[in-house]
């Protein structure tokens, strides 16, 4: 049994600290990338893989219970919500004629070739 | 105090956040960036509330003050302006008198007030320990939050509802809820 | 000194945040931007409750289960024990809490400041929202939402009024 | 491609669920953090969520104003009416005890937490929303392109 | 009085303190339902009858009884909620539950005339939240239940004061205004209870009585009693934090003016009252000098000052708001005086107020009904267009002076004894230059009104008016009323002289 609880707390110690970095990492890029699409790009990893892995960490941890069938609840929410909020502000964004910080390329804005769209 | 308690740790960083985020909503002048901010700002004490042990506290905070209070004053931002106007000089210094008197009578209190945590100060030694203690025997419901919200203090809780049942009279007065015209309301 | 303020930390951050929302209630012209110090400054208030309610090594005040319908109490957990006030019960688990007391029963929190924040919070939304509601109406019938704009249009009507 | 279409595919699964998750904030609000208020905070959160992405015309359809004004004043009434009952029955006001005989497990106590709380339960309910379309109704005209 | 307690059934006497709060807000409910105004009116003067009755039956019970105590869920205290009724709250139940009952009567014109057919019945539905919440304020013996009644009350007075917008856009930014400044009162009232809470443990106003007086040296106590008399000087626009009263009164409509005028600031002073004699005690070294340094020299401050601003004033209504401050002014200094002499001569001064303020307001509402005016220019030779109105509002005018033959003279009189025992000469001389500001500010108005040309239609003729019955009904009740009580003071007086006893004696069990 020992041994058993060992991996699993090995496991979910390791999932929570790669969960952390995803965060840290998320984090820093907010702070570091150039423009508004690379920074959304970063704030997307936090919520998703970051916080997904810490979820599942502590459903590790919680065994068999309420608890980690509530964990897996909030992950499976986490999973279906965070990128389609990342998703909705990049649209909006996108669609509110912010352009992407690009060195050479310039694409015409969608706005500017496609007429036919309407909400 | 006996041992360190390492969860302190967490309070001082939500404190330092809270603060940090606290006079950057003073100092902005984006309506925008402050709405956000002032929901942050609920977010994170909702997280103390975590942390000082009230649950039922964070989860209402968390619902109501980053939730619809946020959505709230982003929707009368948006009827309204972006950008607040600088503090005037004579504002500023009428506001720092009133805030230096508060905060001083409030400092000047500090001093008698009861250890943070403390098991045995009047608070907490009396009320509110007995509800934990005649909740099994009167109420027999777990959540003591919820027994004495809802039922040895239940007026206080029929006054909220009436609270918010006055809000929302008030915001169909105002402004009406079918507000197809300027100042609308006719139903 | 030093000692007597380091305990009492909590109230002293609370209360540099309560100055903080009401100074930006006084100062700023701007309407809304007032009614956000004001929600500031109550959360504040909220925070100061709380922490008086506050008992080292407690527990939320959630009781153990003395009726059958709650199906928290599994056997096997160890770690989140102690956070989860059943599932401690079932397995006598020594938690912080009782280390500190030494006592059988486990240590909570205080609810009743949980209670009467919970209250004042509404009190809280539902202020917001009429203030917000007159602000917008303002903001129609005036165009502006700045303090001294509004001053001086409610002045320039007197004037017109008074000369007419 | 409809902009939207991520949206409205997603919130399609999660509204009920979130409505789902409020029930199961009222209802056992006995035993976990939560009660009436958090919950009809997110049940009104589901409704407005639903407004966002189907246009608020659709939600007014599936919850239309009146129904609003009435819930709200319904759920001040049940409040009260929980009191009044356990005054005609011969306790005291919102003294839940005298609701039903059986003192031993306090049944009567907690059929007046859950009736009070279901009335705290319609009237922020339907107080958030009346909010909402007050302030939701009289957005001035945005053009996509400024968000 | 007697016959009229006596109809009550018992049980429903016995849960009076109960039901006389939850009346009007299950009605606010149903009027909130209610598909028009007349309907919504209805519902509202029932319910205000209603209150008024039990108003009457609790009345009657503590004259005998002494303290009535209810316990709200069957909680005894400090588990659960207290009611507690003496003499001193008795009083406000009356002035509340009367007030309302002849607002309510004379409100059916005034709202038709000023909000919108589509609002009426959300508009009763909040005055009777505002009643209600005042109500609950006098009755309740939590300190923090007392919170969510001001809030109640509050939260409606702000929405009622903002529907003057239809006349007036000012009534909008008075309206938030007073929201502003009230809920930072509030706050600063519940930071108070939150320190009293933390020094006593209870919330229970007679458990913090019981032990705070082994707490006079703790700095929280001392903190907690700044406190809450900033936030309740702001919700009773005691004299430097009065700046929402003038706007709020002057462009709200007119039936919640003279409701607001005659019972929310005489509702916070009584909280005041209650706080300062019955949870803390005056013998406390920082109550004690708070009499003398706040309540007094304010009291007095504001009573100057106020009524001269008062004096120049064009718009009718904003004057008289002044002169609500400078009312407030003299409640203030009775609170001052600290003896029991004043405290009973506040509280008559605040019932006499009452009495002045809601027939000056309400002659005010019966001209504007007519004629839509507000400006004092415009009242010019109405005491030929008007009569009825003219004539009750000379007779609340100069009671509100001071003169004899009006009750206004007994508040007065009784002020300036308290002081005399004192030996606060300066305090009556202070009086006396109120009062003579007053006989300028109201006079302005009476020449105005009596000795102006009147206003000629297009005939040539003397445009001729009469408000409609139900204003001129309350009007007159009230009008007799300050006569009245001149000549049969002896009701009031033992009914003031109670109160101050019950305040004096403190919190016994």
């Amino acid at each position: 049994m020992d041994i058993l609880l060992l991996i699993r707390d090995i496991a979910s110690i390791a999932l929570l600290a790669v969960g952390v970095l995803f965060v840290l990492a998320g984090a820093i890029g907010v702070i570091r990338l150039p423009d508004f699409y690379t920074r959304i790009h970063a704030a997307g990893v936090t919520d998703t893989l970051g916080a997904e892995l810490i979820v599942f960490a502590l459903m590790l941890q919680a065994g068999f219970t309420l608890l980690a069938a509530k964990l897996l609840l909030v992950g499976f929410i986490l999973f279906l919500t965070s990128p389609t909020a990342t998703h909705a502000v990049a649209n909006a964004a996108h669609r509110a004629g912010l352009n992407p910080l690009l060195s050479r390329h310039q694409p015409p804005h969608p706005r500017d070739t496609e007429t036919g769209e309407k909400s | 105090m006996t041992e360190f308690d390492w969860t302190q740790l967490l309070d001082y960083a939500l404190m330092g956040m809270l603060l940090a985020v606290g006079i950057a909503i003073v100092r902005l002048r984006n309506l925008f960036a402050a709405v956000m901010l002032a929901g942050v700002y609920s977010l994170i004490s909702a997280a103390w509330f975590v942390t000082l042990d009230a649950v039922d506290v964070a989860f209402t905070e968390a619902a109501v003050g980053a939730g619809i209070s946020t959505v709230l004053m982003l929707a009368a931002m948006l009827l309204t302006a972006r950008e607040a106007e600088p503090v005037k000089a004579i504002r500023h210094w009428a506001a720092l008198i009133v805030v230096s008197v508060a905060g001083a009578a409030l400092f000047y209190a500090v001093g008698d007030m009861p250890v943070y945590g403390d098991p045995n100060s009047p608070a907490n030694a009396y009320v509110g320990m007995d509800y934990i203690t005649s909740t099994p025997n009167d109420i027999a419901i777990p959540n003591v939050v919820t027994a004495v919200l809802a039922s040895y203090r239940g007026f206080d809780t029929f006054g909220e509802v009436v609270v918010i049942f006055a809000a929302g009279l008030g915001v169909m007065l105002l402004l009406g809820l079918n507000p197809g015209k300027k100042t609308g309301g006719e139903e | 000194m030093i000692e007597l303020l380091a305990e009492r930390f909590n109230y002293i951050i609370v209360i540099i945040l309560m100055m903080t929302g009401l100074y930006a209630v006084v100062a700023t012209g701007n309407l809304v931007k007032r009614l956000v110090g004001l929600s500031l400054f109550q959360t504040s208030v909220f925070l100061l409750y709380i922490t008086i309610g506050k008992v080292s090594g407690g527990q939320p005040p959630i009781l153990p289960e003395y009726s059958e319908s709650y199906g928290g109490s599994n056997a096997g957990e160890t770690a989140m024990a102690a956070a989860s006030p059943a599932a401690e019960a079932a397995e006598g688990a020594v938690s912080q809490g009782e280390a500190l007391q030494n006592t059988a029963e486990a240590i909570y929190s205080n609810p009743l400041p949980h209670v009467l924040i919970l209250t004042a919070i509404v009190v809280g939304v539902a202020t917001l929202a009429v203030g917000l509601a007159l602000v917008v109406r303002i903001r129609e019938t005036y165009g502006t939402i700045e303090d001294e704009a509004l001053n001086q249009a409610d002045y320039a009507a007197e004037n017109a009024r008074r000369s007419a | 491609m409809n902009p939207h279409l991520v949206l409205r595919v997603v919130s399609k699964l999660l509204i009920p669920l979130i409505v789902v998750f409020g029930l199961y904030v009222h209802f056992h609000g006995d035993y976990s953090p939560g009660g009436g208020f958090q919950a009809g905070v997110i049940v009104a959160a589901a409704v407005i969520l639903y407004a966002l992405i189907f246009g608020i015309e659709n939600a007014k359809q599936a919850v239309p104003t009146g129904f609003v004004r009435f819930m709200a004043a319904f759920g001040v009434l049940l409040y009260g009416g929980t009191g009044v009952a356990t005054l005609i029955l011969g306790g005291n006001f919102l003294d839940y005890d005298v609701l039903h005989p059986d003192q031993a497990h306090h049944t009567g106590q907690h059929i007046g937490i859950l009736l009070v709380e279901l009335g705290v339960l319609f009237t922020v309910f339907s107080v958030m929303m009346a909010i909402f379309y007050a302030f939701a109704g009289r957005a001035p005209d945005i053009p996509e392109g400024e968000w | 009085m007697e016959f009229l307690a006596s109809l009550m059934p018992l049980p429903l006497a016995v849960h009076a303190p109960a039901i006389i709060v939850v009346t009007p807000l299950l009605m606010a409910a149903i009027a909130a339902l209610m598909p028009n105004g007349r309907l919504g009116w209805v519902v509202t003067l029932v319910s205000t009858v209603f209150t008024g009755l039990l108003a009457l039956s609790l009345i009657v019970d503590v004259q005998s009884a002494g303290v009535i105590f209810y316990a709200m869920g069957g909680w005894a205290p400090p588990a659960g909620i207290e009611f507690r009724i003496d003499a001193l709250n008795a009083v406000l139940l009356l002035v509340i539950a009367a007030l309302g009952l002849l607002s309510v009567i004379y409100a059916l014109p005034s709202v038709a005339d000023e909000i919108a057919e589509g609002r009426q019945a959300l508009f009763y539905s909040a005055f009777l939240v505002c009643f209600a919440g005042l109500v609950g304020v006098a009755i309740t013996g939590d300190a923090f239940n007392m919170f969510v009644f001001l809030e109640i009350s509050s939260i409606s007075t702000y929405v009622m004061v903002g529907m003057g917008a239809d006349k007036d856009r000012r009534a909008l930014t008075a309206a938030y205004n007073y929201l502003v400044l009230g809920t930072i009162g509030a706050t600063f009232f519940v930071i108070g209870v939150g320190f009293l809470y933390m020094a006593t443990g209870t919330l229970n106003m007679a458990g913090m009585a019981s032990r705070l007086p082994d707490l006079s040296d703790s700095r929280v106590v001392q903190a907690a009693f700044a406190f809450i008399i900033v936030g309740l000087g702001l919700k009773a626009a005691m004299f430097p934090l009065h700046l929402w009263l003038p706007n709020a009164y002057a462009y709200a409509p007119n039936f919640v003016t003279s409701f607001l005028a005659t019972t929310a600031t005489k509702v916070a002073f009584y909280t005041l009252v209650r706080f300062l004699f019955d949870v803390f005690w005056p013998e406390a070294p920082f109550v004690a000098i708070s009499f003398f340094w706040v309540f007094a020299i304010l009291g007095i401050i504001g009573m100057v000052v106020a009524s001269v601003q008062a004096v120049f004033q064009d718009d009718a209504r904003r004057l008289l708001a002044f002169s609500s401050v400078a009312q407030v002014g003299y409640m203030m200094l009775g609170l001052g005086i600290g003896t029991a002499a004043g405290v009973s001569a506040g509280m008559l001064h605040l019932v006499n107020h009452a009495m002045m303020k809601g027939a000056l307001f309400m002659a005010l509402g019966a001209f504007a009904v007519r004629f839509g005016i507000r400006r004092i220019s415009d009242l010019n030779g109405f005491g030929q267009t008007m009569p009825l109105t003219s004539a009750a509002f000379t007779i609340a005018g100069l009671s509100l002076i001071g003169v004899p033959m009006t009750v206004g003279f007994w508040s007065k009189w009784y002020l300036g004894v308290a002081a005399l025992e004192n030996g606060w000469w300066w305090a009556v001389a202070a009086l006396i230059l109120s009062s003579l500001i007053a006989l300028a500010y109201i006079g302005r108005m009476l020449a105005a009104i009596w000795m102006a040309e009147p206003p000629h239609d297009k005939t040539g003729g003397i445009a001729h008016a009469r408000a409609p019955w139900l204003m001129l009904g309350p009007l007159w009740v009230l009008a007799i009323a300050n006569i009245w009580f001149f000549f049969q003071p002896d009701f009031l007086i033992s009914l003031t002289n109670a109160a101050a006893e019950a305040a004096f004696s403190g919190v016994t069990r």
